[in-house]
């Protein structure tokens, strides 16, 4: 489950900006945006393989949106978040060109948190309709009980 | 109504980002694109919101050649309904109840999900007669939910008998996961620490007299239309995904195991009560929709097997931890994983160490199985499109979450 | 005999009688509230793209014209049939050619890929 | 009422020259086409008439309707296929714009 | 061969014909709920017939969507009166946790499922209205009879953390 | 009583199989000409039906309005790129009307002139059998050479229609 | 007077045994599938449910009829007239005895068939006229599927006309009378097998029912060509499609079970009830049908393509040659 | 009905014929298959099942609006299904009625805090019948479908009721 550091740390060694951590979560690693592409390609070929990714999505957190990468090696079942910061209504590269999975999540990231999705082959809403703004923005709020109960 | 009109034909908020294909990536036949960037030559069909085997609210736009797909458009979002933002407003224990409601086929492991996420954070030891609990609910479940695909499935090909005798089969099921969570779909059973309510000796029972007959049935399934050459020849061949790109698409769970990769969460990272229990994860070979049927239909007879083993190996105990009311785990983050009926469905939880959740991500697999349809579709008839619908088996309620 | 081509006439007769009657009757006996909306056509509830119309496939024209040229067989092959066990071995020749014609019509199709569905 | 033989040939005529002015008049192939076939069945009909009428005892008309039947069947049948084969060219069904084939 | 499996399909509907339907003629047969079945929030009374509720709140704030709502005055002597206890029933989705986390038994599950109405405004229901709350008097887990026909399971679940941190929240 | 009742189903006929040849050529959209002829074949099988050659009609029924309507349909779906594609204008051709109104006015004359020398319908009409050995003895090279006609029409149709090899 | 009469009474008898057929058949076919479902079926309505489909013709009578704009008026508006009538016509030759029958029609059989043909030109009207995709592609289905099952129907059944020497069905079911060693009915079931399962299969996909259900496939096209179509138009898709399936099984009786006639009983004995014996016989065909229905899964429109244009067609053919050449050479061997 | 038009309101026949169509739409709900999310497995699939048979009642299920007479709003409706929700019931024929079920199609349910969600299908289509519960037991749908049919009696005989008011 938890790749060995020193060996990720190894293969990111080109990308500059790259930190790598254990946390609660497993092993973390950092990146800046523009090298986020370099950072999974290294991940994703070689003899790190990690040709899944499990998921893709964003976290507020408040300053910026950290947008999460959680790749995996399935020889070797291990898992690495990659993580990587956006300001707000940034623009997203797409990494479908890697992961084809990451189609439609980064669609659905790019939307819900108001981000600009380039590269994509289909860069549309997914979820909802023109008009709703990014709700997994922790600036938009949910709607109060009053509101519920006037109905 | 002017303000609800769906624009999703028109480039919305997003900017049309100026698109360079570049490579494609290993095993991917086509670039997905939009279907309204093509010739008009061809029939434009919506299959769905409403549609009666769109398993739900799914939306394809289908280009069609006469009756052949020449591209074809996933469309969702008709029942987004913000599980993850409302989970950031709910107390922990009570995620479960979101979580049933994400995928409503298969509850018990969405809860365990969250429950285990919550755990892992909380780092609280779970007493093992709550983990054989789960395990027992969690295979009762997962036949459940098979038997919903497997009705489905058949419904989808035009065998209506199919469906009734599989539902005849849920209710079942249904039976004992009522009587012992209080529900018929949204169980709310699982909670961090361990299991709401222990079984009776009249549940047992009651597992015991089904499980007497449920061979007889899944004998009868699988002669009825597995066994039936119109179904063989139908299914035989079509949407076929092979190793690299399921892996590539991120499939989980069954989709993956079809296409040859034995990946299974509750073999490689164990959880509940599965390191004890003995069982196979059936493989398929090419990865057609053939072989994704065979193997759920392997896994619902493991899953008999893993209950008849649950029932009779459940240990005394407790069955919850000692958690406080109000649970305030450290901040920090946490990953937990399931083999849900779908896939590997994960929760991915960010606490700040309030008593509720910063972030609460879903993972859900039937998103990512969803979109290997646009590239199976492609080049098949019409009529195998609803087959390859039913053959991947998604649940809507937690791909729009 | 002529009796019954009377009976078929009146056969058709009726039928349309019948139809326009019961067309009626329900137009009669139903609320009628056309509104705009209710006369969208129906797309799976959602605004169609493009329209219906479109050009069919050219496999359409060949199955057809396949179906004109047996049609043509089966209208030999029933005299045929009825009078076979009057007449000697030869009819049975005679049809055995026709039929091996058409055959070999229908093989060149094959061959040709015009059987194929798409 | 007395239905004779000339009611038959007189309605044969009228089918027959709706069908020759339909042939000549319209300009797209399809319809061309039906016109042609209208005055097949025309033609059929005066022969089963005259033969029914004129020799009850000889089927020949009848044959002759059912050989008629045959070939109008061919030529419909190479005729759309050749409207096809225009329209391939053409994008149109248009007779006037048969010409570009020519060239 | 091939048609094996066909004949083997329509012997396995004609069997099924002949076993007969398993259908439950609904409004002429009801099915007996499980005894934790969890529907509609009722509220319970002791054997003077007063409610047991005694407008502790703790309901209020379990409920993951705000069903219940307590109106409560507070008169000169301490005493709590209800003024209306109200329920949301149309956008209760019968989750069970406010029931499991009353410390006082002063609501259940009911096993009413014959709940459709005709109007949106009989989705809200009061449960109580206009009652006197019932004086608090603390219930301790360990006197209160074990009754026999709960399962273990909603037993230890409820009491366990009930007694560490009842307070807390 | 029998006469009247020939005479009225051949006015319905006749009237039936003329509205549809009309219709077809005043009609402005292909697809309804398509099946105005459809209804005047019809009404040519029940004439054929008042002549008692029963098994003609139900044959031409069979050939006509079954199948080469069907054919007729399909090429015109085939055709039509839009909906609008199917209507177009009526052409009015002086030249077709004039020479239409000639052969039918040289025809009205010659049967004005032959008049009506056997008007009696004869009882009996030979069966469907009677056909069949016609067919089988006397004309049996050209049943024949009717299987090759269609055979001929059949190649050349899919040969042409076959997809363009690039 | 009395010949316009006797013109029209059948006629009429015709209309109301086809509304009557309607009805019954198709509670039979909600009472036969829920049966086969573990269900009851309509049991509500009425004893056992049975005026449920009169309520449902009755309501369907009472909807509002939605003709949407857009539409081919024309061609939406008499596509159900289109369907239903041939489809009565079709009962003009059915022989429910040696007597009962409403034409002596000659060439019964061919013309049953020919009828029929007519009702793919309804559908094509309904779909081509209903601008709906789901109805055009529905439509084309049933056209084509139509025209691709119609060549193998109409040779399967010339094997036995080669026996008969006529296409009159009522001597069809004559020549059917008696047994073989006195225990095998006469009945071309029999003797010609692959015939009779030809036509199963070919009458199969004629009337659009599974494993052939191509044009109303419900879990693909909504609802095929009457998806457009609302209140009695609808009905009258519908009334057709059941009065469909019990001509085509009642040629079935007559071409291959020996129509009216019983073996082992005498015909004194059968006469007063013989038409009860035939359309007991057509409902258990029909039975058959709902049987299929409920069993087997749909083929996909190629694979049902191949079938009958690769298979079923030169398997028939060879088929007429075969019988023919046993037929001849038993004369042969007869006459020497 | 139209037919009020040709006989006059208070024509034996009329009221009588109205009588005979009332009973015949109450018995003969035919629903428009439209599943949305959760509640649709319970309400759709489940209560067609063979336990509870839904066809006993003469109800089932029809996938083309134009053919149906109920629409089961069965799930959350949010902003982007708004539109086909109103759609698929203009659509279809009339005398038609809508059953709201579930919690989320009555009131927004589990998910109504969400702004992306539609507080109730009422706010969209005039509903009939509401059947709380999340989801509600295939028995409360088919509860659900009884009070429908008392209301489609019940408003028969408060028409005839207004009728006869007024001729007096
Ligand atoms: S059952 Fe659940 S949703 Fe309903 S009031 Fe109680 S806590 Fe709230
Ligand atoms: S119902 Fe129970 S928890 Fe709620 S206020 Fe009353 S006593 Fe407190
Ligand atoms: S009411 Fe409950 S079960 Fe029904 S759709 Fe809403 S969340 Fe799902």
């Amino acid at each position: 489950m938890l790749p060995d550091a020193t060996a990720i740390d190894k293969a990111l060694a080109a990308i500059g900006s790259a930190e790598v951590a254990t946390t609660t979560l497993g092993l973390e690693v950092r990146v800046e945006a523009d090298e986020l592409v370099a950072a999974l390609e290294a991940l994703k070929s070689g003899e790190h393989d990690f040709p899944m990714l499990v998921d893709l999505f964003g976290i507020d957190t408040g300053e910026a949106v950290d947008i999460v990468y959680h790749v995996r090696s399935l020889s070797r079942d291990e898992d690495v978040y990659v993580k990587c910061a956006l300001s707000y209504e940034g623009e997203l590269t797409s990494v479908w060109n890697l992961y084809p999975a990451a189609l439609l999540p980064e669609r659905e990231t790019a939307e819900l948190f108001g981000l600009t999705l380039a590269g994509h082959p289909n860069p549309k809403r997914l979820l909802t309709t023109d008009g709703i703004e990014p709700l997994l923005l922790k600036s938009v709020p949910i709607r109060t009980v009053e509101e519920v109960r006037d109905r | 109504m002017s303000e609800l009109h769906d624009t999703s034909y028109e480039p919305g908020l997003l900017a049309e980002g100026t698109f360079d294909p570049g490579e494609r990536p290993a095993g991917i036949k086509r670039i997905p694109r939009g279907v309204e960037h093509l010739a008009t030559e061809h029939l434009v069909v919506n299959v769905g919101p409403q549609h009666p085997s769109t398993h739900g609210v799914l939306r394809l736009v289908l280009e069609l050649d006469g009756e052949t797909i020449v591209n074809a458009e996933i469309v969702i979002g008709y029942l987004h309904r913000g599980i993850e933002k409302l989970g950031e407003h709910r107390r922990y224990h009570q995620l479960g109840t979101l979580m049933d409601r994400g995928d409503y086929m298969s509850g018990i492991h969405g809860e365990l999900a969250a429950a285990m996420a919550v755990e892992q954070l909380m780092e609280t030891e779970v007493p093992a007669k709550a983990q054989w609990l789960r395990t027992l609910m969690s295979e009762i479940n997962r036949i459940a939910s098979h038997m919903v695909w497997f009705g489905t499935f058949g419904l989808d090909c035009g065998a209506m008998g199919q469906f009734l005798y599989a539902m005849r089969d849920r209710e079942a099921l249904i039976d004992v996961l009522e009587a012992v969570t209080g529900q018929r779909m949204m169980f709310n059973y699982v909670r961090p620490g361990g299991v709401l309510a222990d079984l009776t000796p009249e549940m047992e029972s009651a597992i015991r007299t089904f499980l007497r007959t449920i061979d007889g049935y899944l004998d009868e399934h699988d002669a009825l239309l597995g066994g039936n050459e119109i179904l063989q020849m139908r299914v035989k061949g079509i949407g076929t995904l092979d190793r690299e790109t399921a892996v590539a698409f991120g499939l989980t769970g069954a989709n993956l195991r079809g296409s040859g990769v034995g990946y299974d969460v509750r073999r490689d990272r164990p959880y509940a009560a599965y390191p004890e229990l003995e069982f196979d994860v059936p493989v398929g070979s090419t990865g057609d929709a053939w072989d994704r049927y065979t193997v759920r239909m392997g896994e619902m007879r493991q899953a008999v097997r893993m209950i008849r083993q649950c029932i009779d190996g459940i240990p005394e105990g407790d069955i919850m931890a000692k958690v406080p009311k109000v649970l305030r785990p450290p901040a920090g983050e946490s990953y937990a994983c399931v083999e849900s009926s779908r896939g590997e469905l994960g929760v991915h939880l960010v606490s700040d160490g309030s008593d509720m959740p910063y972030r609460f991500r879903y993972r859900p697999p039937s998103l990512y199985s969803l979109q290997a349809l646009e590239e199976i579709l492609p080049g098949r008839m019409f009529a195998d499109a609803i087959m390859l619908i039913g053959s991947i088996d998604i649940v809507l309620g937690e791909i729009d979450r | 005999m002529p009796h019954d081509y009377v009976v078929i006439g009146t056969f058709v007769l009726v039928g349309i009688i019948f139809v326009m009657i019961t067309i009626s009757t329900s137009n009669i006996l139903s609320h009628q509230k056309p509104s705009e909306a209710k006369g969208l056509i129906y797309e799976c509830g959602v605004e169609p793209i493009g329209a219906p119309w479109v050009q069919f496939h050219v496999g359409y024209y060949v199955y057809a014209l396949l179906f004109v040229v047996f049609d043509i067989e089966t209208v030999f092959l029933y005299p045929w049939a009825i009078v076979f066990s009057r007449m000697g071995m030869i009819v049975l020749v005679e049809m055995f050619i026709f039929v091996a014609v058409l055959l070999l019509g229908l093989a060149y199709a094959w061959k040709e890929g015009a059987l194929r569905w798409r | 009422m007395q239905v004779g033989p000339s009611a038959f040939m007189a309605l044969a005529a009228v089918l027959f020259s709706l069908g020759l002015y339909g042939a000549v008049a319209r300009k797209s192939a399809v319809m061309v086409l039906m016109s042609l076939e209208l005055m097949a069945v025309a033609v059929s009909l005066n022969m089963v008439a005259l033969s029914r009428f004129v020799t009850p005892t000889e089927m020949t008309g009848q044959v002759f309707t059912i050989f008629t039947m045959v070939v109008s069947a061919a030529e419909i049948g190479l005729g759309l296929a050749l409207v096809l084969a225009i329209y391939r060219q053409t994008r149109s069904i248009e007779l006037t714009r048969m010409d570009t084939l020519k060239g | 061969m091939w048609g094996k499996g066909l004949i083997t399909g329509l012997a396995i509907t004609m069997r099924n014909l002949l076993r007969g339907p398993i259908t439950l003629k609904y409004p002429f047969e009801k099915a007996d709920l499980p005894e934790r079945a969890r529907w509609a929030v009722t509220p319970t009374y002791d054997e003077a017939g007063a409610p047991k509720c005694t407008a502790c709140m703790a309901c209020i704030r379990a409920c993951p969507d705000n069903i219940l709502e307590l109106e409560v005055t507070t008169r000169e002597d301490k005493s709590k009166h209800i003024e209306h206890y109200t329920y949301e029933i149309g956008a209760c989705m019968m989750c069970g946790l406010c029931v499991e986390a009353c410390p006082f038994d002063a609501i259940e599950m009911g096993h009413d499922y014959e709940l459709a109405v005709y109007g949106a405004d009989e989705l809200t229901v009061d449960l109580l209205a206009d009652v006197d709350a019932a004086p608090v008097k603390r219930a301790k887990p360990a006197d209160k009879p074990a009754p026999a026909e709960k399962s273990a399971g909603i037993d230890s679940e409820k009491s366990a953390p009930a007694e560490k941190e009842a307070t807390d929240d | 009583m029998t006469e009247t009742v020939n005479g009225i189903a051949f006015a319905i006929l006749a009237g039936a199989a003329i509205l549809g040849a009309v219709g077809m050529l005043t009609t402005r959209n292909v697809i309804h000409a398509a099946f105005w002829l459809l209804e005047s074949m019809i009404a040519v099988g029940g004439l054929f039906l008042l002549l008692q050659a029963e098994y003609l009609a139900v044959v031409h029924v069979l050939v006509y309005a079954g199948a080469v309507s069907v054919l007729m349909l399909f090429v015109i779906m085939l055709t039509l790129r839009r909906r609008e594609d199917s209507v177009r204008p009526v052409e009015v051709s002086v030249a077709g009307a004039v020479m239409a109104l000639v052969f039918g006015g040289l025809v009205f004359a010659a049967i004005a002139s032959y008049g009506d020398r056997v008007a009696e319908m004869p009882e009996t009409a030979p069966d469907t059998a009677a056909l069949g050995e016609l067919l089988f003895s006397r004309w049996a090279l050209p049943f024949e050479v009717a299987s090759l006609v269609l055979l001929v029409a059949l190649v050349a149709a899919v040969w042409w229609s076959r997809e363009e090899k690039r | 007077m009395s010949a316009v009469l006797a013109a029209i009474l059948p006629v009429l008898a015709a209309v109301a045994l086809m509304l009557v057929n309607g009805v019954v058949l198709i509670y039979m076919l909600r009472k036969v599938l829920g049966r086969l479902h573990l269900r009851h079926g309509p049991l509500n309505v009425g004893p056992k449910g049975m005026v449920q489909t009169t309520a449902d013709v009755l309501k369907l009578l009472s909807k509002e009829d939605v003709i949407p704009t857009g539409v081919d008026r024309w061609m939406y508006v008499l596509a159900p007239a289109a369907v239903f009538i041939p489809s009565l016509l079709a009962y003009a030759a059915i022989p429910f005895s040696e007597n009962l029958r409403i034409t002596q029609l000659e060439t019964g059989l061919l013309f049953t068939f020919a009828v029929l043909s007519l009702v793919a030109l309804g559908v094509l009207m309904a779909g081509w006229g209903s601008a709906n995709k789901w109805s055009l592609i529905g439509a084309m289905r049933a056209a084509a599927q139509t025209i691709a099952y119609e060549v193998p129907l109409l040779l399967s059944v010339i094997p036995v006309v080669m026996v008969v020497g006529s296409l009159d069905l009522a001597q069809i079911v004559q020549a059917q009378s008696g047994t073989w060693f006195g225990i095998i009915p006469r009945w071309f079931v029999f003797a010609q097998f692959p015939a009779f399962a030809i036509f199963l299969i070919a009458a199969l996909a004629e009337l659009n029912q599974t494993p052939f259900d191509m044009s109303e496939a419900e879990s693909e096209l909504v609802a095929g060509f009457a998806t457009e179509y609302s209140s009695m138009r609808f009905g009258m898709l519908f009334l057709a499609e059941f009065s469909n399936s019990f001509i085509m099984s009642a040629i079935a009786v007559s071409v291959f079970f020996g129509g009216w006639s019983l073996p082992w009983v005498p015909d004194s004995v059968i006469a007063p009830i013989a038409p009860v014996i035939f359309v007991l016989k057509t409902y258990f065909g029909i039975f058959v049908f709902m049987w299929i229905r409920g069993t087997f899964p749909r083929v996909r429109i190629d694979q049902l393509m191949t079938l009958g244009w690769k298979w079923l067609i030169p398997i028939t053919l060879g088929w007429i040659m075969l019988t023919g050449l046993v037929l001849k050479l038993g004369e042969l061997g007869g006459a020497s | 009905m139209a037919l009020d038009r040709i006989t006059g309101e208070h024509s034996v026949a009329f009221v009588r014929s109205e009588q005979l169509f009332d009973w015949a739409r109450r018995n003969s709900l035919w629903y428009l298959a439209f599943g949305i999310a959760c509640c649709a497995i319970e309400g759709l699939m489940s209560a067609s099942g063979p336990r509870f048979d839904f066809d006993r009642m003469g109800v089932f299920f029809r996938a083309s609006p134009r053919q149906a007479d109920v629409m089961i709003v069965a799930g959350t409706v949010n902003h982007k299904m708004a539109e086909t929700v109103l759609r698929l019931y203009e659509q279809m024929p009339e005398p038609k009625w809508v059953v709201a079920m579930g919690a989320c199609a009555s009131t927004g349910g589990p998910f109504r805090s969400y702004p992306n969600v539609v507080l109730g299908v009422d706010k969209i289509v005039p509903v009939d019948v509401y059947i709380p519960g999340c989801p509600p037991r295939p028995e409360s749908v088919q509860y659900g479908f009884i009070q429908l049919q008392e209301k489609i009696k019940r408003q028969a005989e408060e028409r005839n009721a207004a009728r006869r008011d007024r001729d007096r």
